[in-house]
């Protein structure tokens, strides 16, 4: 039978799918619908130094082809999860991220420097956060910006260190290619494109951070030319996710240069989007002798 | 495993009133453990989000739920298309629901489309339940014969008269006295039930709502405003902390 | 009854909606569905100094939410279209803007000069294509870029210029106001997001030039922002498209802040989309006792 | 006004082989002024292109026009579950079909579902026309009866034998020599019926497909590599110059 495990920057995932930050709290309620094992790992939802409330209701909007939210990194801080959250999930038998997020170089690090001493498998650094102005987008959109949180963090981080990329950019793989130039071991990409969504009875925006970030099915033809520009450019492995709903989308994104994937926003549209992706993806494997995922990374072949 | 999704079959249809659709699916399962004010998040092909909607009554024996919602945009506008013998993808039953506790008095104030939520719960009171329910006219009217065939004292207003009370559904209630309240419908009309309960010492119970993506607590979206134990706020979930939170606890 | 007229740059449009480049031709074709004077104006197709044949086939594939296009920039060349379409479009009763684009600001020179002598209304700079090498989008995605591009046509163009932008930048109110202090008279936002499909069948781009542009319904949330943005940074007006399906949609785009508005995919799905959007438009204008348009531009309440 | 889109109800279904549909709907504006092997846009809904679709018949008398269609993605499988009494939002009549005089002897070569757009022209030709299709397996074999019962002389051939000639559908065409030909199927069956029309200086026609947004010339989408008068090669578009060509046009 097909083998779906993957390997990104040392840590194996017994499959490809890893649940996407925010979209899978901690992963309590979806263990109501099948043992988290199901999954080849977990990013967090983006934790900060210090609890966040978040921001004000409506945080959530639909558009044609996904959804809009601005959540605003709503979490009970690094220390609550490491004490409250970490030792259930790593008991889940599943691979666990911490998705970070921070203010200033010094959070980032500070958080680093906790996470070190407990047995999260990696740590995913979040300066794609559109939706705070301290959620570290500052550092995602220039290439200077994310060369130096990198390499803050680098220096303080002994996990494997993975940079999240925000698509909201002129040239993605320039970002990709200043954290793998500061030392990160993998890039995650893409997080939200940031849209607008407006009620035109009450003349507000939908969401009550006027802005909010666009994920779903629609965003997959961007993700996968984002990951398939920067597989050409960078060495280290690539997480590729937006818009993922099927295996097929899962095999494009890995033809594309992913190594690993990630999926969110489809679970909301259906809980059981994962047992079904990877379904799919083992039978698609068995029928065209594929032995490893890792013969599907980077296979696309560019006219 | 406590959420599951399920297709599950319309058996009943009808249009109600205008634009409002009355829905009874077969979901044994959810039926067998769902509970007054809780509510399912069902999808519509084609669309990214489930459509949240309470369940307005559990059919046990039967093994039905049945749901009562009205055409909002182009989501339910879809729902409304279904027919009978079409499944619908249901997940739930979701979050918290009312207290019910029928050796009590219990008094339900609902207003438009927030009536639907109340009718499960009323059931279990019977003649213990005062129901005042209150609509735009006359065409909007809904679910007043259910409750009285469940035997609840039923008062109706409509803004324009056109039917029972000419005026708020919040005049219907002056009078009574229960011991617990129950209510669903525009904030309005929630912080004015739940001041008339303040004053008058009445356990109170109101159902929310907000836009939904998870509907089961993960993704943090629904957040409601809500006082703690030592009256500070924090950010809380209609969708896992209630929809149905005590009055008191919520930032009106 | 309600006035759907607007007033771009000088130049009034009998209503705001305006044929997308590239989507409606020379306008030959949707002359077959209904009179052109239905429509407020008409992009033309993207042209250039000299013919092109555009990119080989497949130039097309399907998305969720949308589609991705890499005509690249087909067209008979401006001669061809001052003397065979121009003449004929110039009599069908609406607005005619040229939408133009090239391989250096010479070209782009060369062609406003041909033009400032017809009787086209508008020129429309197309610096964001981003389907052909030559289709200016190295001009659309820096500052100095959109700056010098525009000062130099504007230095040869005697018509209204209307610079149109890319979505593939990291701030793209920038972009427009590098085109406002170069004199641009009008800004149109936005093009298509760069997007990639895959076969998964044959590990082959579906589309020949790998990438193609996205446009379509779930182009709407990203060009919302983009225009709100924009609006809040430059006195030109903006011409907003992006997805533009339903009067609804049409009317979240002008409360963003846009005075005019261009129609492109929908009309692939439904030609006679313009006809249903107005119709909407003006029994919204009545319903809600709005005289003018312009009441709605820029009429959103943030938060 | 040359184009226009209507709602057409389905008023034949049927599955014909494996995945293989067979709609005819009512259209008689459409079937007034169809000609064999044009085309037809079809709305899929949610999708925000259209599928083109070849005109299989036309039938002017009853005013129906009739498809034949395989499932071969998400938006074929979503035509597929259309019922009888549904409608379809139908953009038609498109393109350029095939030349057809009756006086003439016409040979019609098809493979697997390139063979429905040939049917209308056949019928024209009726016992002037050879009729020469081919498909993967006997479960495949499509419209045999249809071109039968037109009076057509009818083969069939089949890659595995399991119907008719075990080979390709070329094998059967050797010993035919009509003033026209007429072909649809996959680029390699062109090719070889293409090669064999110039070795024996017959006209041939061939219908191509290419993915389309538009469907009527406007978005140059579906360009295909044709040779102008002086054997330059330009870029022309499936849907308006075609999806017939002469073959000799054709950069095949
Ligand atoms: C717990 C709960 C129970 C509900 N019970 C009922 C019920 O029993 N009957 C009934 O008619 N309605 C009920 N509603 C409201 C119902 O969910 C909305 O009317 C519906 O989601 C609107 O969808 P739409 O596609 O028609 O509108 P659109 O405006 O097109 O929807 C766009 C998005 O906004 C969301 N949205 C829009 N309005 C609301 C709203 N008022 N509440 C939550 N989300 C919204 C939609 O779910 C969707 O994600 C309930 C809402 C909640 C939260
Ligand atoms: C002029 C013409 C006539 C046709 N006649 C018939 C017919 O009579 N019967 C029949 O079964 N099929 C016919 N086809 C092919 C048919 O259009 C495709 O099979 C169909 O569009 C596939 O859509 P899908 O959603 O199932 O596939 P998907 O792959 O999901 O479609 C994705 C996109 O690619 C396009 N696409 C995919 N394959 C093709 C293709 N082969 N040709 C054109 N576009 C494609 C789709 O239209 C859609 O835009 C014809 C095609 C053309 C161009
Ligand atoms: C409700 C919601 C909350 C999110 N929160 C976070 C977050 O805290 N940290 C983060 O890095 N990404 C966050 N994201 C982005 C997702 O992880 C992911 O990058 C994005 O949704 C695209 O993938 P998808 O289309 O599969 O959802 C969030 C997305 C959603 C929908
Ligand atoms: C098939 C196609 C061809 C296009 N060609 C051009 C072009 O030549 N010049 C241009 O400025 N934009 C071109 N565009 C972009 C559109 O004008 C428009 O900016 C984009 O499609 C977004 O709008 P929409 O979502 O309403 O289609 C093209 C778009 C499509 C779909
Ligand atoms: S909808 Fe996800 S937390 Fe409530
Ligand atoms: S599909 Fe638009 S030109 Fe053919």
């Amino acid at each position: 039978m097909a083998d779906l495990q993957v390997n990104v920057a040392g840590v194996s995932f017994h499959n490809p799918l890893i649940a996407a930050s925010g979209t899978f709290g901690f992963g309590r309620e979806y263990a109501e619908f099948y043992p988290l094992s199901t999954l080849g790992g977990i990013s967090s939802k983006g934790i900060t130094l210090k609890a966040r409330p978040g921001n004000p209701a409506p945080r959530i909007a639909e558009a044609p082809g996904g959804m809009l939210n601005a959540v605003g990194l709503q979490n009970p801080g690094v220390d609550h999860f490491i004490e409250q959250d970490l030792p259930w999930l790593r008991e889940q038998g599943t691979r666990i991220i911490a998705n970070i997020a921070g203010n200033t170089p010094e959070d980032y690090c500070a958080m680093a420097e906790k996470l070190n001493d407990t047995d999260v498998d990696m740590i995913e650094l979040n300066i794609s956060c559109p939706n705070v102005k301290q959620g570290g987008v500052q550092f995602g959109t220039t290439c200077a910006g994310v060369s130096g949180i990198t390499k803050a963090v680098r220096a303080h981080c002994k996990k494997p260190l993975m940079v999240k990329l925000s698509p909201n950019v002129t040239d993605i793989s320039e970002m990709a290619l200043a954290a793998e130039s500061e030392g990160a071991d993998a890039i995650s990409m893409i997080n939200t494109l940031t849209g607008m969504r407006i009620d035109i009875r009450t003349r507000r925006p939908i969401i009550h951070n006027n802005t909010g970030g666009f994920s779903g099915p629609a965003l997959l033809p961007i993700a996968v030319r984002m990951v398939w520009q920067t597989y050409q450019k960078v060495k280290i492995p690539i997480v590729g996710l937006g818009g993922i709903s099927t295996w097929q989308d899962a095999v494009e994104m890995l033809l594309a240069g992913a190594t690993a994937l990630q999926i969110g926003t489809v679970l909301f549209t259906d809980p059981y989007a994962p047992v079904k992706i990877l379904e799919g993806l083992t039978k698609f494997m068995d029928e065209n002798g594929i032995r490893s995922l890792s013969e599907l990374t980077g296979a696309v072949q560019a006219w | 495993m406590k959420y599951d999704v399920q297709l599950c079959e319309i058996v009943r249809r009808a249009e109600i009133a205008d634009d409002t659709y009355d829905f009874t699916v077969q979901a044994p399962a959810f039926a067998a453990v769902a509970k007054p004010g809780q509510f399912a998040h069902i999808y519509v092909p084609g669309r990214t989000l489930r459509r949240p909607i309470s369940i307005c009554d559990i059919d046990r024996e039967n093994g039905t739920l049945r749901f009562v919602f009205q055409i909002r945009g182009a989501g339910t506008a879809d729902l409304a298309n279904f027919e009978v013998g079409d499944t619908l993808d249901i997940l739930a039953p979701l979050g918290r629901g009312f207290t019910v506790d029928p050796e009590k008095k219990a008094l339900f104030v609902g207003g438009g489309i927030g009536v639907p939520p109340l009718l499960g719960a009323a059931k279990y009171y019977g003649q213990n339940a005062t129901v005042a329910i209150g609509f735009r006219d006359k065409n909007h009217v809904i679910l007043a014969e259910d409750f009285k065939a469940a035997g609840c004292d039923v008062r109706v207003a409509t803004d324009d008269g056109s039917f029972g009370h000419h005026g708020l559904v919040v005049d219907l209630i002056r009078d009574v006295r229960p011991d617990i309240l129950c209510a669903c419908g525009p904030m309005v009309m929630l912080r004015a039930v739940a001041a008339f309960a303040k004053e008058n010492n009445i356990r109170c119970e109101i159902s929310l709502e907000e836009r939904m993506a998870c509907g089961i607590g993960a993704c943090l979206g629904c957040a409601v405003e809500l006082y703690d134990e030592n009256g500070e706020i924090y950010m809380g979930h209609v969708c896992k902390d209630g929809p149905v939170f005590a009055a008191e606890r919520v930032v009106l």
